[in-house]
């Protein structure tokens, strides 16, 4: 199944990845139309800024197995797909008690103001690669399986390696 | 001799605890007791209030003039609570609860109803659910 | 609100030294409001401090002198009370001499009245007096006495946020002193380590990113383990030990078989497990010790604390921000009751009692002369004498050595055998049910005066109600007995005394009340009005003679009595965030009595199913001094083969055991071998 | 109370289990304010403490059963009217978390300590564990947490 990934170590925090989560859940689906939509649309994507490292750090949903955020929404606006994984929200039924937001280790589960209504990150349904990662301009984001990212980061490190010994210093 | 009377319509009551916990003078008496309540009402009310009739979800009471009654009783079977098995609801108010919330409301993601527990085991069931994820990481601190 | 005063004070709990106001409106039943403004617990309160004022005004408080005769419990003026003790005083004086009287102190009054209370007894010759601190951290004022010179928490409270590992031993500090949990919690937003070791699986673990999860009575192995992987892996701080420390090259010695796995053995804990812990807290910028009664109340207690300050030495953590030892104190004042010299071995001021120098300088302060230059008995000794006829009279002010020494079936039958016994308390407790005089006293907010937290945070209390009936203030019934023995007391009042212990005590010298009208007061030493305090201590070396801190090997040894066929179970006692000590406040609150009302005790359902006993079930303890009565809690907060008594119940004590420290005479509250049947 | 975007900010009185050590703090000072304590703090498996009290649910089911209008609500934020309230039970019955109460006294639910500036459970919570704020503060706050410690992590392992 592929997932969401971060690279920490590539996001210059340019906030594109946010603009386009807000955009793609815009009735409009445009930047110049999203601005002046009411209700204002909402990222569901986020990047904080770690001031220990001084380093800006993406905050995505990870759709965890087991989500605690599912497990303990009462009313059942929160569900998962067994073989996704994806869990997504119907604002419907949501009666705003904010369990799941307490319950969420990485804060992802936003407000819709207007509605006053749960909001989080749905992978973009409508997409076959969610527009957070499409948007990303330096790959901090990829759409990938587990083991391709590990691979990907192995290479990375390798070369880093490689550099060290090529230019005659320790990485 | 006609008396004020309450007329209580036993196929609309409920059973839940309005009229008893409104009544200025405490005539209306309720107890939970071995899976059943019960509701016992006064023969005759001579107090000049209609608290009882005006507080019932379901109007059920009337306050007549009549011949003196004796004292009457409603019992309710109480609906067990799911998990601990402890009663805590007439079937009337669940029905009630049933039909004001929307039903989509009264089941979670996996089909469990919260509406047929118990409040305490509503609160341990939220409890043990909210836990999951911090029991998982203690569990690995002990060396 | 209109008319609403609020007067300050101090929470009359555990030794954290919390602040709050107490609000009173007319008409109405005084109350607790937040005092968010205080450096240490910023408004926040634990049960027991939300709580406080339920003893207030209880309808089972003493109002009036009783003494004891045929028929019960008569009342009397306060004329005859006081008169009947200073008579009974006096003829024993004549007829024995002042070995066979001992006062018992309080780690619950004032300062104030700690300080006239053992002046009395010293200028009356008399050397036995001591106070509870026997019972919970004698170790740390022997341990810490030697290693450091100065006994008491090293730094304050906030700086424990300023941590970077913190290594929590033998304190439940989330149960209680559940403020300091704020302060860990701080530290771990910061990314701090915290390493718990503790027996039980407490709320103190759950902070834990390593929770050590060792054998009752294991603590010297743990820590000399720990120690040894230090050394071995270079982290010791090699500049810091040359520089500050005398003793290293013996320490080195005494290790060399604590090896991570043997250690591990004994203490019943992965050998990896010893090694990241020790690795964290050497590594770490700034590390912190906290320890409390799970150290000091064993037969090897001073042993256990004198470990702790030899790790802090040898890896130079003491006496920085975010580096120190912190020796958790149990009760408001016992700091203060220390300091005030209610120890046998101490005169104000923690100065020697068999040092000349220090009784000269005692003599010309007090203008006295042939003041006691020797030991006297210890509180668990004067039990002893007791029972064996060599003291006759005991005066015990807020305590119930009864419910909270050890053994305390022998101990009823000691105090049986006294002469005369007066107790003077809030309650009629059980040791005051066993007095021939009892005498009424004002609790904490019926008077002003001075506690010491265990930060060495010297603050004021105030007087917010009025004692009921006739029950006065314990400096009052000081001074009447004191002036009835021809001491010459004359105190207008605490503010009297306390200018006293500034002249008096040097540390003191400048905590004046003028200076504690400011929520926080002052930290010790603080030996000049113009001095700010001193909130961490050894800055600039040790208190010991020659400024360097003393490192002294020790030796693991098996606490005192092991399990076997006939008792296989471990018993260990503690506490709960509900109650108190020996309960007789905590008891009597219904908000809280009402949550945890009766005795448990927690079995691990492991042993339980061994054993057939359900959850809620009647059992019943027994060890080799007695057999008591608990409901059955199943939990795997206890490993197999150790089950946990709270102690403030009346019970409990009855199976621990009396065995003491050689050096703190602390008896051994924390392991004991028992069995466990069906009730 | 408003955001910057006008929006009116809901504020209830949430728990960080984290940080809870089961220490009653916050229903002694509850039943101190109102005779009787509206939060409820329970152990897990013995190693997680979980706080239960009134979410102040937006679109509260409390609110939807009870017929004399008693709980209204307005904007997300519940009132209650105690003397429109006959004491029937209802609301009880329809809380998902069980976090109303019911006794001699009437109806027992959360008011937030309307005469105080912060709840007393949250001002007396010795770990706190307790936050009063409205809910997109206190996922910003984790979120901010949460990317502290993946910077940690970044810092300390990696050679890239």
């Amino acid at each position: 199944m592929k997932e969401v990934l971060v690279r920490l170590d590539r996001c210059v925090g340019c906030h594109s990845c946010e603009i386009a989560c807000a955009v793609e859940h815009s009735e409009s689906k445009n930047l110049f139309g999203a601005v002046t939509e009411k209700p204002v649309p909402r990222k569901r994507i986020y990047v904080e800024y770690s001031p220990e490292q001084m380093i800006p750090v993406t905050m995505i949903c990870h759709h965890c197995e087991d989500a605690p955020c599912v497990s303990v929404c009462p009313t059942g606006a929160l569900t998962q797909d067994e073989i996704s994984r994806v869990v997504t929200h119907n604002p419907d039924i949501c009666v705003g008690c904010w369990t799941c937001a307490m319950v969420c280790n990485y804060g992802m589960i936003g407000k819709h103001k207007e509605r006053r209504v749960a909001i989080k990150c749905d992978r973009c349904p409508d997409r076959e690669v969610p527009v957070c990662v499409v948007a990303c301009p330096t790959r901090a984001l990829a759409f990938t399986e587990v083991e391709d990212f590990s691979g990907s980061i192995r290479a990375d490190a390798a070369l880093t390696l490689a550099r060290g010994i090529v230019g005659g210093g320790t990485p | 001799m006609k008396k004020r009377l309450l007329a209580v319509d036993e196929k609309t009551c409920i059973g839940c605890r309005a009229c008893s916990a409104v009544c200025p003078v405490d005539l209306i008496r309720l107890s939970d007791e071995d899976g059943v309540r019960r509701i016992d009402f006064p023969g005759i009310c001579d107090e000049d209030c209609q608290e009882c009739a005006r507080a019932c979800p379901e109007e059920a009471i009337d306050l007549v003039f009549g011949e003196v009654q004796p004292e009457f009783v409603l019992s309710f079977d109480l609906v067990p609570c799911q998990r601990c098995g402890a009663p805590f609801v007439t079937y009337g108010e669940m029905d009630r609860l049933g039909k004001t919330i929307p039903q989509e409301l009264q089941t979670d993601a996996f089909g469990a109803s919260w509406i047929t527990l118990c409040p305490r085991c509503r609160r341990s069931v939220e409890r043990e659910r909210a836990a999951k994820t911090l029991l998982v990481s203690r569990r690995g601190t002990r060396v | 609100m209109a008319n609403e005063s609020l007067v300050p004070t101090i929470c009359p709990y555990c030794g954290v030294g919390c602040g709050f106001y107490v609000a009173l409106e007319d008409g109405q039943e005084p109350r607790i409001e937040y005092m968010p403004d205080h450096p240490v617990n910023e408004g926040a309160l634990c049960p027991k401090g939300n709580a406080a004022l339920e003893v207030l005004g209880h309808p089972e408080r003493l109002r009036h002198p009783l003494k004891k005769t045929e028929d019960g419990w008569a009342e009397i003026s306060w004329e005859e009370a006081l008169d009947l003790v200073s008579e009974k005083l006096k003829e024993a004086l004549e007829a024995h001499g002042p070995h066979t009287i001992g006062f018992l102190g309080s780690a619950k009054v004032t300062n104030e009245e700690n300080y006239i209370f053992q002046k009395m007894a010293r200028l009356l010759g008399i050397s036995n007096v001591d106070n509870c601190a026997r019972l919970c951290h004698s170790p740390t004022i022997y341990g810490l006495e030697r290693a450091f010179g100065l006994v008491g928490v090293t730094n304050p409270f906030p700086d424990l946020a300023n941590s970077r590992c913190i290594l929590v031993i033998g304190s439940n500090l989330a149960e209680n002193h559940p403020i300091v949990a704020r302060w860990i919690l701080k530290a771990k937003d910061r990314g701090a380590t915290v390493i718990v070791v503790d027996p039980r699986l407490t709320p103190t673990a759950w902070l834990a990113d390593q929770h050590l999860q060792i054998d009752p009575g294991t603590d010297v192995a743990l820590l000399n383990g720990m120690m040894r992987v230090i050394l071995k892996e270079g982290l010791a701080d090699t500049e810091f030990v040359t520089r500050q420390t005398v003793g290293f090259e013996d320490l080195v010695g005494s290790l060399e078989e604590y090896t991570p796995e043997k250690v591990a053995e004994i203490a019943g804990v992965s050998a990896a497990g010893i090694v990241k812990a020790a690795r964290s807290y050497a590594r770490s910028p700034a590390s912190s010790i906290v320890y409390s009664m799970g150290i000091t109340q064993h037969a090897v207690g001073t042993d256990n604390v004198t470990a702790c300050a030899n790790l802090a030495l040898i890896c130079g953590q003491v006496g920085r921000p975010g580096a120190g030892l912190y020796p958790l104190r149990g009760q408001n004042n016992v700091q203060g009751a220390c300091d005030m010299g209610m120890l046998p071995d101490f005169y104000p001021g923690g100065r020697r009692i068999d040092d000349p120098g220090v009784v000269e300088d005692v003599e010309e302060a007090w203008g006295a002369s042939h003041l006691p230059t020797a030991p006297g008995l210890t509180a668990v000794e004067m039990t002893e004498a007791a029972y064996d006829g060599d003291l006759r009279i005991l005066y015990v002010v807020g305590e119930d050595p009864i419910n909270s020494g050890p053994n305390t079936d022998r101990a009823r039958e000691a105090l049986e055998r006294l002469e005369f016994m007066v107790v003077q308390d809030i309650f009629m407790t059980e040791t005051a049910q066993m007095a021939d005089l009892v005498l009424p006293a004002a609790l904490w907010a019926e008077k002003e005066g001075t506690f010491t937290s265990t930060e060495r945070r010297v603050q004021r209390i105030r007087r917010a109600a009025d004692p009921p009936g006739d029950a006065r203030e314990d400096l009052w019934i000081f001074s009447q007995v004191a002036e009835r023995l021809g001491l010459g007391f004359h105190y207008a009042g605490p503010d009297d005394v306390l200018t006293e212990i500034n002249r008096v005590l040097p540390s003191y010298g400048g905590v004046t009340r003028e200076r504690l009208a400011s929520p926080g007061g002052l930290i010790w030493p603080c030996p000049d009005p113009g001095h700010p305090g001193t909130p961490i201590l050894h800055t600039e070396g040790f208190s010991t003679p020659d400024g360097r801190g003393r490192i002294v090997p020790v030796e693991y040894k098996p606490p005192a009595e092991v399990t076997d066929q006939e008792y296989p179970l471990v018993l260990t006692t503690g506490r709960v965030v509900l109650h108190y000590n020996a309960g007789s406040m905590t008891r009597r609150s219904p908000s809280l009595a009402g949550r945890v009302p009766e005795l448990f005790v927690e079995i691990n359902p492991h042993d339980a199913k061994k054993l057939e006993i359900e959850e809620g079930d009647p059992v019943a303890v027994t060890t080799a001094r007695g057999r008591i009565l608990a409901r059955a809690d199943l939990t795997e907060r206890v490993g197999p083969g150790v089950v946990f008594l709270p102690f403030h119940f009346p019970d409990t004590n009855r199976l621990t055991t009396d065995v003491l420290d050689p050096v703190a005479k602390i008896p051994e509250f924390k392991v004991a071998a028992c069995r466990i049947g069906r009730g | 109370m408003q955001d910057r975007e006008g929006m009116i900010l809901s504020k209830a009185v949430y728990a960080d289990m984290s940080r809870c050590i089961a220490c009653h703090a916050c229903e002694v000072a509850c039943e101190k304010a109102h005779g009787a304590a509206k939060i409820f703090v329970d152990v897990v498996r013995d190693r997680v403490s979980v706080p239960v009290s009134c979410c102040q649910c937006e679109k509260a089911t409390c609110v939807m059963v009870c017929y004399p209008g008693a709980l209204s609500q307005d904007n997300g934020s519940i009132t209650f009217d105690s003397d429109r309230c006959t004491g029937c039970d209802l609301c009880v019955l329809a809380c998902p978390f069980g976090a109303v109460q019911l006794d001699t006294a009437g109806v027992r639910r959360c008011d937030l300590c309307p005469d105080r500036e912060v709840p007393a459970c949250v001002v007396t919570c010795p770990s706190q564990a307790l936050i009063w704020d409205d809910v997109e503060n206190i996922a910003r706050e984790i979120r901010k947490r949460a990317a502290v410690k993946m910077g940690r992590s970044l810092a300390s392992g990696r050679v890239l």
